[in-house]
C-alpha cells in the first residue's frame, strides 16, 4: 500500500544540561553582549517572580504565578520580538513580556488586582494583546492579529503567543494553529512546556510523544526545543518569526523546560509532585546553565554574574517602589469600573456608575 | 431608491460601508463565494475581493477570536455566525475576550466588530436554526446588541453598528428578511443605538416588542383598534442598552403594558423590562405587565413550531385581558 | 454530626453518594489528586479510586461533552468546572446537549449529571474567577440551576441534584466556602430543588437572595429589625425553577420586595423574579420592587472588588427607600 | 541534530476506481453475500435519499441532506457494527444509521420535523445517540460513551461517530480525538471528507495534506481511506471497531470521498461548484464501482442490480407511507413540546403547557 504523507518533529538543543555547546552554535551565541544580555534577562525575571511571591506572601501581592525555571523560554523568544511585532501573551509571559517593552510595575499592578497594569505604556508593546487569563484564547487573537498584518500586505512584521502544554487540550489553540496554516499567516505559536497544568502531569494530557507534533494536525512546521537552553529557544523563534514577517506563514515551537514552582501562589505542589522529578530538573534549569557557559566563553566571572544579579534587584526595587505608590498612593477611583466599558458608556449605566462613586471609599 | 427587503438592507449596508471604508472585513462559514447561507453578502466578495470577505474554516471561535485580533489592530471585522445556534462554540472569545478588552486595557485596545448572526424561527428549519437567545447577550456587560425589525431599520442600525467603537451583535430576524420592503435611501445615514422607535402613537396600552415579533405585534394593535384599542407599539430595537427612558414615558402614559418577544420567558428580554417598569413606574401601572413570550422549552422541530411561536391572537388576547384588568 | 463548612458540605455529599453509588463518577481539572482547587473533592480519588474521579485535560468542552456522553450510558456524570468564569468553552455541550438530550430524544435518553461550579467574587481572585453569570444557565430550557447558600444546603440540594435524572447546574459561592459551620448530619437526606427556603419571618418586607449574598441579606435584616424593619428573607436557592409560588406568597404578605444579587443587575435572576411579581403580584405592592445589584460592567479586578459588590449598606438603603416610598 | 519523532500516514484502497480489485482482497470480500449485502445498503441510501429530496421539493419534507456519492462510506463502516457497539452519527449520517437499526421512517420524521424521528426503536439503535446538528459535538458524546464503557470494563463494546472534513476545523473534535487518545479510549472517529462543507472546499478548511494526519496531534492510530471503496472502508473500520472493542484505544479514519449533490435541499450548488471537479468525481462514484465488482466476480447480473433496486424502491415507499401517515393523521400533541423536557416538568412551566394545550390547533 503507498503510503499518503510523512511527518517528522525535530528536536533541538545548542547546551547541553552540563552547558557543553554544540559544535554548529549560531552566530549571536557567538556575540557576548547578546549573550550576557539574555543571561540578565533571564536573572531579572528570577529576580523579579521571587520579589513578586514574597509580596503575595506578606499581602502586599494578589495570586502570582511564578516563571521559575522556565525563565530561559520567555526571556530568549521574547529577546527575538522587534517593536513591530505583535505579542498575545498568557499569564505565564512575564519574561516575554518584559523582552517587549512592557514594565515590571504594570505586571505588578495587574497581577495586583489593577486593570491599569494592562495599558502598556511603551511604545513597543502599546499593539500587545493584556494577559488572557482564559487558556487559548490568546492563540486565536495572535491568528487575528496576523490576519489583519496579512491583509493590509503589511511586511516584517510577526505575531509571537505563548501557551502552557496543558492549554494545547483546548480546542480553540488547535483552532488557532489551523487557521494560521490554512490562511498562511505570519504567527509564531510557543508551547512553554513546563510538564505540569496546575497538578496534572504533561503526559496525562495527550497521548501525544511531543507536544510539537499537534502542528501537523495543522500542517505547519513544527519543532521541539530545550526549552532550557537559550541559545536553541532563540534560535528557533528567530527563525519562525523571520519567516513569518516574510510572509512564510506560521510556526509551532515547543520548549521543554519545568515548572521548579508552585503553580501560583494559590497552589500547594507538595500536594502532587514527585520530588524526585523535580530534583532532577533542578539540575537542568536554565539560569545556571547559561551562566556557565558565559563563563566558559571567558566573557564574565562569577562576581560579574553576581554584580548583575544585585543590579536587578536594584532595578526590580524600583518597580515595586512604582507598584507600591499606585497602590497605596494612586487607588483607581470607583467610577474607572464603567469608564472603559463602552467608548460612550449607556445612559442607562450612569446611574450606577453616580452611585458607584457616591459609595466608593476605600 | 428602491422597494428593497430586510436581506437585501443587510447587503446594501455592508456595501456600503466597505466602500466607504477600506478597513472593512467580512467573515464567516459561506459568506463569499456562496454570499451566505441567506445571501446577506450576496456579491460583495465578487466586488471587494477575497480578502475583504473572507471563507473561513468551520469553527465559530475561531471566527469570533479571530475577528478579536483583527478589531485590536484597526480592522472593523464583521464575523457572521451561520445560525444563532451555531454562536455558542463562540461564546468564550465573544464574552471573554469581545466584550471585555476595553476595559481590561483601560481603553488601550478598543474593537470595533459587529457580530452579525441570522436568528429566530418560523422558517421550518431543522433544530438549532430557530432559536432566539439574545437574553444571553444582553446579560454580558461590555456588549450591545441590536435588533431591526424592517429594512430600513435594518440599514440605518447595521451602519451605526460597524462605526460604533465597541463590539455589536447584530442579529438579524431571518423570519421577515424577505417579507416586507421598503424604500431604504442608501445615504449613510445611521441611528442611533440606544434608541427605540415608536411605530404607533396610542393611549390604552403600550405593547412593547422586537425582531420578527413586531410584525404580529403591529398586526395586533391594527385588530385592537378595530375594537377600540388604542395600543402605543414601540419597537425595542437596541435590546442592550435599553432605551428605557421612551419606554417608562409611554407606560406613564398609557398605564398598560404588554411585552410581547419570541424567546423563552423565563429570563428574556421582557423580564428585564418588566423588572425596570415595576421599579421605575410602578405607580403608573393600572394593570399588571403582560409577557406574551416563547414558552419555556426548547424551540420545537418544524413540525411544532407554529404551536410554539407567540401569535397575533396571543397578543390581542394578553391586551384584552390586561384592558379588562381591575 | 460535626460543625462543617460549606465546602466540607459539598466533599460529604459527594462522598456520601459515591459510597451509595458506584454509578457516580467525578471528573474535572485537578480534582483527583489535588483534590481540586478549592478542594471540593479532596480525598476521594484516593478512597474511590482515578477510575472514579478522574483528572482530565485541560479542556471544558471536552470535560461538558464526555460527561454528556457517559450521563447517556447512566453514569451520573459530576463535571467541575474550575470556575464558572471558564465554563464557556463548555456552554456549546451544556446548551445544545445537555439540556436538550431528553427532549431531542422524546426521552429516550436522559442525563443525569451534575455541572458544579465554584462562582462568584470576594476573594481577590484573578480576572474571570469571580463572576456571577447563573442567569444565562437559568434560561436555558432543560437545565436545573441550584445555588447553596449555606453548608446544611450544599448538602441536602447537591445530594438532590446528583439524583435528579435531568443536568442540574450546581454553583458554589466560593466566597462563603469557608465562612460558616453547620452540624450536618450525612444522613442521606435530599431537598427538593424546586424549593425556596424561608429564613426569617416578617412582615413589612420580602428580601430575596441566593449564594454568597444571602449572608450580607441576613445581616441586612438583622440590621433592619433594630430599626423596627420586620424583613422575611428568603433563600431562593433553585433559580431555575424558580418557586415563585412561595415568593409571591410573601409578597403578597409583605407588599414590598428587595432582591440582592451579585450579578450584573440587567437581565439577571432578580428580574425574571421581578418580572413575575409585576405580573402576578401587582396589586399587592405597595412599594416599587428594588434591585440591589452588581453593576452593569465587568467585575473588577481585586483591587475594586469591594466597591463592586453588593453591600449591606445598599440593601438597607434600599430597604429604607421601598419602607419610605409612598 | 535528533529527530525527537517521525509520523506516517497510510493510503488504503482495495478496489480502483475501475473496479479493479488489489491482489490481497481481505477475506469477507470474497464472500458473495456480504458483498451483495453492503451492495444493497448503498443502493438503498441512494433510493431513500432521492425519495426524500423528491419530497422536499413538493413540500412534504423539510431541509434533507443527501449522502449522494458518498454511500459507501456509512454503508461500510456501519456495516462493521454490532448491537453492542453504540453509534454517534452527524446529520449526513444516514447509511450508518440503517446499518445501525434505525428506521428508515425514523430518519424521515427527523428531517420532517418530529422529535419523534430521535426516539430510535430497534434494540439495537436503543443507545444511539441522535443526530448532532451542532458540528462537532458529537465527537465528544463518543468519546463519553467509551469512557462509561472503560470505567465498566466492559469488552466488546465500541463506539462509532461521524463528522464532515469541514467538522475538523472545530476545537471540540479536537478535543474529542486528544481526550480518545490520553485515555486510550475505544472508539472510531470516522471522517467522511465529501471535500466540501457547504460552499467551501476541503482544500480551504486547512494546510494538511491529509484530514487523516490530524490524528497525530492526539497520538492515535490515523489511516486514510478510499471512501468510495466498500472494501476498503470496511476493512480499516472493521478493524479499528475491533481494536476499540479489545480496550486497544482509538483510531482516525478518513474516507475521502465526494458530496455529489447540494449540501441539503437548503442549498444550491451550482453557486459554487466545479462542473469539471464534478464530473470527475462522478467517474469514481462508489454504487456503480461496487456493481462492477459484484458482476466481475459473476455474484450478479445487471438485471439481478436491478431487480434489487427495484427492491430497495418498494422498501424505501412502504417507509415513506409510515412516515406520511405520521405527518398526516398522528401530529405530535402541543403538550409534547413540554412533556420530555425533564422527568418532572417544574410546577412553574404547567399553565404554560396548558395553554399550549388550549391553543394548539394544527
Ligand atoms: C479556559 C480555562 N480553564 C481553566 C483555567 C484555570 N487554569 C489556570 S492555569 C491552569 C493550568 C494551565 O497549565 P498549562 O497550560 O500547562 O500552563 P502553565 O500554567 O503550566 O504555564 C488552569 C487549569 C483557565 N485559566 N482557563
Ligand atoms: C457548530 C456548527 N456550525 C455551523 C453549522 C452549519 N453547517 C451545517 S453543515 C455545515 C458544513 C459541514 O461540512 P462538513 O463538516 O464537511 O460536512 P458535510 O456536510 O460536508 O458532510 C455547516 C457550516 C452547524 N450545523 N454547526
Ligand atoms: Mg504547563
Ligand atoms: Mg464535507
Amino acid at each position: 500500500m503507498p503510503k499518503s504523507a510523512s511527518f517528522e518533529v525535530e528536536y533541538i538543543q545548542y547546551l547541553d544540561e552540563k552547558a557543553k555547546p554544540a559544535n554548529d552554535l549560531p552566530d549571536f551565541a557567538d556575540d557576548k553582549d547578546t549573550m550576557v544580555g539574555l543571561y540578565r534577562s533571564m536573572q531579572f525575571v528570577r529576580t523579579f517572580d521571587a520579589r513578586a511571591v514574597a509580596m503575595q506572601r506578606t499581602g502586599k501581592m494578589r495570586t502570582y504565578p511564578s516563571s521559575l525555571g522556565q525563565e530561559a523560554v520567555g526571556a530568549a523568544a521574547g529577546s527575538c520580538l522587534t517593536a513591530r511585532d505583535v505579542l498575545c501573551p498568557y499569564y505565564r509571559g512575564t519574561a516575554t513580556m518584559l523582552a517587549h517593552g512592557i514594565k515590571p510595575h504594570e505586571i505588578l499592578l495587574y497581577w495586583g488586582g489593577d486593570e491599569r497594569g494592562s495599558d502598556y505604556k511603551d511604545p513597543m508593546a502599546r499593539e500587545d494583546f493584556p494577559i488572557a487569563v482564559p487558556i487559548a484564547t490568546q492563540m486565536l487573537h495572535a491568528a487575528g492579529v496576523a490576519t489583519a498584518i496579512k491583509i493590509r500586505k503589511q511586511t516584517g512584521r510577526a505575531v509571537l503567543t505563548e501557551i502552557g502544554e496543558g492549554g494545547t487540550s483546548e480546542g480553540e489553540f488547535y483552532e488557532a494553529i489551523n487557521a494560521a496554516g490554512a490562511w498562511d499567516l505570519g504567527v509564531v505559536f510557543l508551547i512553554n512546556n513546563n510538564q505540569w497544568a496546575i497538578s496534572v502531569p504533561s503526559e496525562a494530557q495527550t497521548a501525544c510523544e511531543t507536544y510539537a507534533q499537534k502542528g501537523i494536525a495543522a500542517g505547519i512546521p513544527s519543532i521541539q526545543v530545550d526549552g532550557n537552553d537559550p541559545i536553541a529557544v532563540k534560535d528557533v523563534t528567530g527563525k519562525a518569526l523571520e519567516r513569518a514577517r516574510n510572509g512564510k506563514g506560521a510556526t509551532l515551537i515547543e520548549a521543554v523546560t519545568y515548572r521548579l514552582s508552585d503553580h501560583t501562589t494559590a497552589d500547594d505542589a507538595t500536594r502532587y509532585h514527585d520530588p524526585k522529578k523535580h530534583q532532577q530538573a533542578q539540575k537542568k534549569e536554565p539560569v545556571a546553565r547559561l551562566g556557565k557557559y558565559l563563563m566558559m566563553r571567558d566573557w564574565v566571572k562569577e562576581k560579574d554574574l553576581e554584580a548583575l544579579a544585585a543590579d536587578c534587584k536594584t532595578e526590580v526595587e524600583r518597580e515595586v517602589k512604582i507598584y507600591l505608590d499606585y497602590v497605596e498612593n494612586k487607588p483607581q477611583p470607583p467610577g474607572a469600573m464603567f469608564d472603559y466599558l463602552y467608548a460612550n458608556l449607556p445612559e442607562k449605566t450612569l446611574p450606577q456608575r453616580e452611585e458607584a462613586i457616591r459609595r466608593g471609599t476605600r | 431608491m428602491a422597494a428593497i427587503t430586510l436581506i437585501e438592507a443587510v447587503t446594501l449596508a455592508l456595501g456600503h460601508e466597505m466602500a466607504a471604508d477600506k478597513d472593512v472585513v467580512l467573515l464567516g462559514e459561506d459568506i463569499g463565494k456562496n454570499g451566505g447561507v441567506f445571501r446577506a453578502t450576496d456579491g460583495l466578495q465578487a466586488r471587494f475581493g477575497e480578502d475583504r470577505v473572507m471563507d473561513t474554516p468551520l469553527a465559530e471561535a475561531m471566527i469570533a477570536g479571530i475577528s478579536v485580533g483583527m478589531a485590536a489592530q484597526g480592522i472593523k471585522a464583521i464575523p457572521e455566525m451561520q445560525f444563532m445556534g451555531f454562536m455558542f462554540p463562540a461564546f468564550n472569545q465573544i464574552v471573554t475576550a469581545a466584550a471585555r478588552m476595553r476595559n481590561r486595557t483601560r481603553g488601550r485596545i478598543s474593537l470595533p466588530m459587529v457580530v452579525r448572526m441570522p436568528y429566530g424561527g418560523g422558517i421550518h428549519a431543522p433544530e438549532h436554526h430557530s432559536e432566539s437567545t439574545e437574553a444571553l447577550l444582553a446579560h454580558i456587560p461590555g456588549l450591545r446588541v441590536v435588533i431591526p425589525s424592517n429594512p430600513s431599520r435594518a440599514y440605518g442600525l447595521l451602519l451605526a453598528a460597524i462605526r460604533d467603537p465597541d463590539p455589536v451583535i447584530f442579529l438579524e430576524p431571518k423570519r421577515v428578511y424577505r417579507i416586507v420592503k421598503h424604500d431604504v435611501e442608501d445615504n449613510g445615514e445611521a441611528y442611533p443605538l440606544d434608541t427605540c422607535f415608536v411605530d404607533r402613537d396610542g393611549t390604552d396600552i403600550t405593547l412593547l416588542s422586537w425582531g420578527a415579533m413586531m410584525h404580529e405585534t403591529l398586526i395586533a394593535a391594527d385588530q385592537l383598534a378595530k375594537d377600540g384599542i388604542s395600543c402605543e407599539v414601540i419597537d425595542v430595537a437596541t435590546v442592550c442598552p435599553l432605551d428605557m427612558a421612551t419606554i417608562i414615558e409611554s407606560v406613564e402614559k398609557t398605564g398598560r403594558c404588554v411585552i410581547v418577544q419570541e424567546a423563552p420567558r423565563a429570563g428574556g428580554i421582557g423580564s428585564e423590562i418588566a423588572a425596570e417598569l415595576s421599579e421605575k413606574a410602578l405607580l403608573s401601572l393600572i394593570a399588571p405587565i403582560g409577557r406574551v413570550a416563547g414558552y419555556d422549552t426548547v424551540m420545537p422541530y418544524a413540525g411544532m413550531e407554529k404551536q410554539y411561536m407567540p401569535s397575533v391572537e396571543r397578543i390581542t388576547d394578553e391586551v384584552k385581558k390586561a384592558m379588562q384588568f381591575s
